[in-house]
């Protein structure tokens, strides 16, 4: 009767595998396939240097903002190859490494960057969702697609992304209470890379570890090094296993660092020490797996320079292809389009009056 | 043909559409085994089960959002919002994102969604029971917003919305939810989304109403033919998004002078919009300025007093009168 | 290297003092003065007549909807006396009883409760905050109250009551999230009375307790059997002590029981059964306090039965004070009262209209 | 006198008033150590400390939710919401609390909060970082809604807001941030909030604009006084609530032509209430329809295209010339 402990039903574990010396622990080590694998480093080098060509195009007025991935490429090219194509994939906002994993193609990338509205078009029957740029906005969709799967009784499952900063927000708290609650198919993916803009991680939150959250939800939680693919794709594989299976959501805290700006409109001079970006470039998720790649030999330092070219054409390939296509891009009357199915009678005497003024001033 | 209130009214096409379409899954605050606070979803969940009608947390957020993600998953989610002073919690999902999926993804998500939403005074509730801030989601780009005035036009309009493929918020006013019973046809009847209706006719002045407030312009225009052998034409506007400014303002031409009423607090109100109409439109028409009875710019107050915050009759009267005289 | 535990920093503990057959632990009994357990057991049993009271006279019409207490005396008398005058004071919508300890007049209440807003005034200088009737929105009040008490350095703290639903909304979430964050001086006092309206506290959150909730904000966390009066004030006791001494806030779950319906609009046989109102009614905190006063030898039968004498005559006098009170309130005008610090001119026009209108149709 | 341009004009106010009164506490996100996403705030944290300038989580509930709180505890909270478009995650505390605590305690509690909120279109930004739905707001009794349009004003108007014993919300529109240098004067000045200003004088037509749209309306009545000879009173609403009615019904009268520009959607935007306004108390003094030049009723294009969704000065001229010739 006196005071006594509860037990609860998880405990909080950590997970890393392939750690930044190199060590590999090999009783842990996935099961990935060699093709698998060298598509994840090459998917991986991709994303880095398309971000970098962003960061140019961006530099030069070419583009606008965006959010760059560079040090978060583990935690996403990690996740996603545990993930079906039919498995449901919401992004935020700096996910452009899992999107090119998806299949989304750079050029259409490029177009979105550049300002326009149909670079974002997400393919008929894809299930993916767009880009949620409100901070935590996003996860409660993934219960609500997740509960269609469990409705139509496919066994297909849902991962979401989000940052450390978005587990503040009150849509992070009640969509993982009512997965925990629905017992969704989803893995909600915390990238935790320590920053909230300018918003260290330790006054986002004074739980010692953001995956322990998911212990107000009855949750099983797990926290990963986030640099560390292998454990990345182990931490994945086991939730989309357990989502797929029926027995629920999982929390996993990815812990990596946002190497470079917040997005381009950021200066983090402002708030944080190159020291601590220095100590966090030595942690680099690519040169991490390139060594375990190169190591396994399933990758020489030859193939990777010829990667490297191909990957330097693709990126140019697809800078020009964006831009012509955005020369065949409709005039700024598409704004109009895809408000409702059916454009309203008075939104199309918006548009009217939109298109008239326009032909007389050209005119 | 039954007669029925608007509770049963709602609740008989919630029914009738969830049989016809196995999309629909109805979730929200006690719309399971409680069958709704005000029991317009009484039933469902027996008929349907819990996969089909789900018990919420207390969560408009969450429902909000969870709705996005059905939608885009292929579900047609009709929720529940208890009241409408509580939807703000779950506003910021339907601005941000049931708004704009289909816009976003440039049309590979439409978003079905019928968000259901009790609002308005009279009913003796406590604070935020009595709220009627329409104007909040009317003027968002991407939704629809309906508020049906009886019965009839209550089932008819539901099942419009459940059927659109847009998002639709549906206001219903809780005054009128058991204020008076209908003949509801048996057979389907739906109304289209975007159409105002006539409710009574007449040639000396038009009274533009919707929920509520609709049957105290129908008071006052029976007063006005009583007392002062006037005849009003009084419109009910059915959907305040898209709005329905041809009806309105063919008789507004006929008369030459109109009084709006609404409940909504008056500064920013719904009123606005269709004297900006009006006046851009059919100005020239006009024989006496516009007039608007409203809701004060004040908190309603706790029941006691919330009758006189709300128009009545003798209001609508007074400025008709006002507009008669001009 | 491998997976390894994650140990956190609190753990979640369970406290009974004095059980439902009367066993006590002696090693945890509160020290609370005789006169003060006197105070505490007198508000119980006048907020239980109180709110038999308003449901008779919701009954008859007299006042409109409103949330009895019934059964959950324990968790707000067990709560108030550890509390001093100038901490701050957040009800919900269920507080009577703690409003009762607090000082509220019993027929202001009942001006309240028969709809008029002058019922609910807050006396100058009192620290108590008024009805929070959206569920979990008065939780981050609480934490912004705190905030100005710690930048004053006064030593004051709050504590604030929401129920088991109320843990489903953002608003809890964040307002906690924050506590942990600034290390705010709060009682989060969780009532658990097992149902939000009609949805039972399992289908609420899969989390084994609420009180483990206190974990993903790095809060120390207890669950409390809060039809024990002696251990709610234990635990308060313990966590007013923790705020005031600059240690942060603590979330507490009351375990307890909503005897009654949800509010008078409601009708609980839709939702669950007698039984389980029966097994609670055994449980009922009312008997176990006066089973303990009775056996301590601080009450005599005669004492209870002199002192419901006394209840009644106050209970009735307050509602012919109300009645009195309502009789010289002023008109509906003055519902264009307190909106603004200085009432704008158009709203002193909208007024000014309706007062021209009103004395047109009484004149 | 400096020449500063809103950015600094603002963080002047700020740094005056928090000296004044070290009630004032300034909250939200990146507005510490980063001194806010547009530099409003820079400075103000190594200045005033940690206590008094609060870096907090990513949670616009519970930024504008313990505002309630501060203010209760006799605290003058200055939050930012970083843009108006994740405003409406904070909506609910403002429209439950903020707004009502004074009404709802009967006096007993004052919310002097001013919430200051980036809005508007025009900087190349993403998604939601180009709102103007200053309506959500203007339409809620209880809160005041304050919007500048230069430096000057927008520390008048600032400081004003700060003082003022309600809660205010006070839009900055972000495409004037860094448009231009004003004088802004050394020595304290404020502004009466609910007041309206006459940015430029003229007798042949009243153009009504505030916030980035008042350069364009400015813009318009250049164009019109070089080319058509018409010269164009433009009035700087400052103030959405209270609306300042008077000054606008003084200049419709004397010119009876009217012109209202916002940047904010059509449908149920701020333009229908200043046109109830003019109907309802100068009607007869109209010589033509009212116009309004808005924002579509579509979502803001992303920034390729966000300039063709803005009211521009030919649109305005445009519109301006239809109601001269009506
Ligand atoms: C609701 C909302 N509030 C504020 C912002 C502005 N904002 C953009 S990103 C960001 C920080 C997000 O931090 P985190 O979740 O850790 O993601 P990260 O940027 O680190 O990837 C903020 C505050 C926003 N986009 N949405
Ligand atoms: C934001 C909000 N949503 C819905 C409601 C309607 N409502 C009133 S009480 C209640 C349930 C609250 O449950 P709980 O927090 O457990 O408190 P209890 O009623 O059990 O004391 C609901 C849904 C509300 N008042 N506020
Ligand atoms: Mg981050
Ligand atoms: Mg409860």
């Amino acid at each position: 009767m006196p005071r006594t402990a509860v037990e609860l039903e998880y405990s909080v574990e950590y997970l890393s595998i392939l750690d930044e010396n190199g060590d590999l622990d090999t009783e842990l080590e996935p099961d990935i396939e060699d093709d698998q694998l060298h598509k994840m480093f090459r998917t991986m080098l991709l994303s880095r240097r398309f971000d970098e060509r962003l960061l140019t195009l961006q530099r030069q007025g070419r583009i606008g903002t965006f959010a760059p991935v560079k040090g978060q490429e583990a935690c996403q090219i990690g996740s996603m190859p545990a993930m079906r194509d039919s498995d449901w994939f919401l992004p935020a906002f700096r996910e452009f490494a899992a999107m090119i994993w998806r299949g989304f193609p750079l050029a259409e990338i490029l177009v979105f960057a550049a300002g326009y509205n149909e670079g974002a078009a997400i393919p008929e029957d894809a299930h993916d969702f767009p880009i949620a740029v409100p901070v935590a906005s996003q996860i409660p969709h993934a219960v609500g697609v997740a509960y269609a799967c469990q409705y139509r009784e496919s066994d297909d499952v849902a991962i979401v992304f989000f940052g450390d900063g978005a587990t503040s927000e009150g849509d992070f708290h009640e969509a993982m209470n009512f997965a925990g609650v629905l017992g969704s198919p989803v893995v909600f993916l915390c990238q935790d890379n320590r920053w909230a803009i300018s918003l260290p991680r330790d006054q986002q939150s004074k739980s010692k570890t953001l995956a322990q959250k998911g212990l107000a939800y009855g949750m099983p939680c797990l926290q990963v090094d986030g640099n560390d693919i292998l454990a990345v794709y182990a931490a994945t594989a086991e939730a989309v296993e357990r989502a797929r299976n029926g027995d629920g959501p999982t929390m996993i805290e990815c812990l990596t660092y946002r190497l470079a700006i917040h997005t381009t409109a950021d200066d983090p001079s402002k708030y944080r020490d190159e020291e601590e970006v220095e100590k966090w470039e030595k942690l680099d998720p690519l040169p991490r797996f390139q060594n375990y790649m190169v190591e396994r030999e399933l990758l020489s330092d030859d193939d990777i320079d010829t990667m490297e070219d191909e990957i330097k054409d693709e990126i140019d390939q697809a800078w020009k292809d964006a831009e012509s296509k955005i020369e065949e891009l409709g005039g700024p009357e598409v704004m109009f389009d895809y408000v409702y199915a059916e454009r309203p009678p008075y939104l199309e005497a918006q548009r009217q009056t939109f298109l008239e003024l326009r032909d007389r001033e050209e005119g | 043909m039954a007669e029925l209130n608007m509770v049963d009214a709602i609740n008989r096409a919630l029914f009738e559409e969830m049989e016809n379409d196995d999309n629909i899954i109805v979730l929200g605050e006690d719309v399971g085994v409680d069958g709704g606070v005000f029991r317009v979803t009484d039933g469902l969940l027996e008929k349907y089960g819990e996969k089909r009608v789900i018990d919420t947390p207390v969560a408009e957020t969450g429902i909000t959002g969870l709705c996005v993600g059905m939608a885009a998953g292929g579900l047609r989610p009709v929720p529940e919002l208890q009241f409408s002073g509580f939807s703000y919690m779950g506003l910021h999902q339907l601005e941000m994102h049931a708004a704009r999926f289909r816009w976003r993804s440039r049309g590979r998500y439409a978003m079905p969604i019928t968000v259901r939403i009790p609002y308005g005074a009279g009913v003796h509730a406590l604070e935020h029971h009595s709220d009627s801030k329409e104007v909040l989601y009317a003027h968002i780009p991407g939704l629809k917003m309906v508020i049906p005035s009886g019965p009839r036009n209550a089932r008819a309009l539901l099942l419009a919305a459940i059927r659109d493929p847009d998002p639709v918020v549906f206001f219903e006013p809780k005054a009128a939810y058991r204020a008076f019973r209908e003949e509801v046809p048996d057979e389907e009847e739906t109304l289209p989304l975007g159409q105002s209706e006539t409710a009574r006719e007449g040639d000396d002045l038009t009274l533009i109403a919707y929920g509520a407030m609709l049957h105290r312009a129908l008071q006052a225009a029976d007063t006005l033919s009583e007392e002062d052998g006037v005849e009003a034409d009084v419109i009910d506007l059915l959907s305040l998004s898209p709005l329905d400014h041809e009806r309105f303002a063919e008789s507004a031409r006929r008369t030459g002078r109109v009084v709006i009423v609404h409940e909504a607090h008056r500064s920013y109100g719904p009123a606005g919009e269709i004297i900006a109409r009006l006046i851009e439109e059919s100005f020239w028409y006009l024989e006496a300025p516009i007039r608007r009875v409203t809701g004060y710019d004040i908190h309603v107050p706790y029941f006691a007093r919330e009758q006189a915050y709300l128009p009545d009759a003798s209001r609508i009267v007074d400025a008709a009168r006002a507009v008669l005289n001009d």
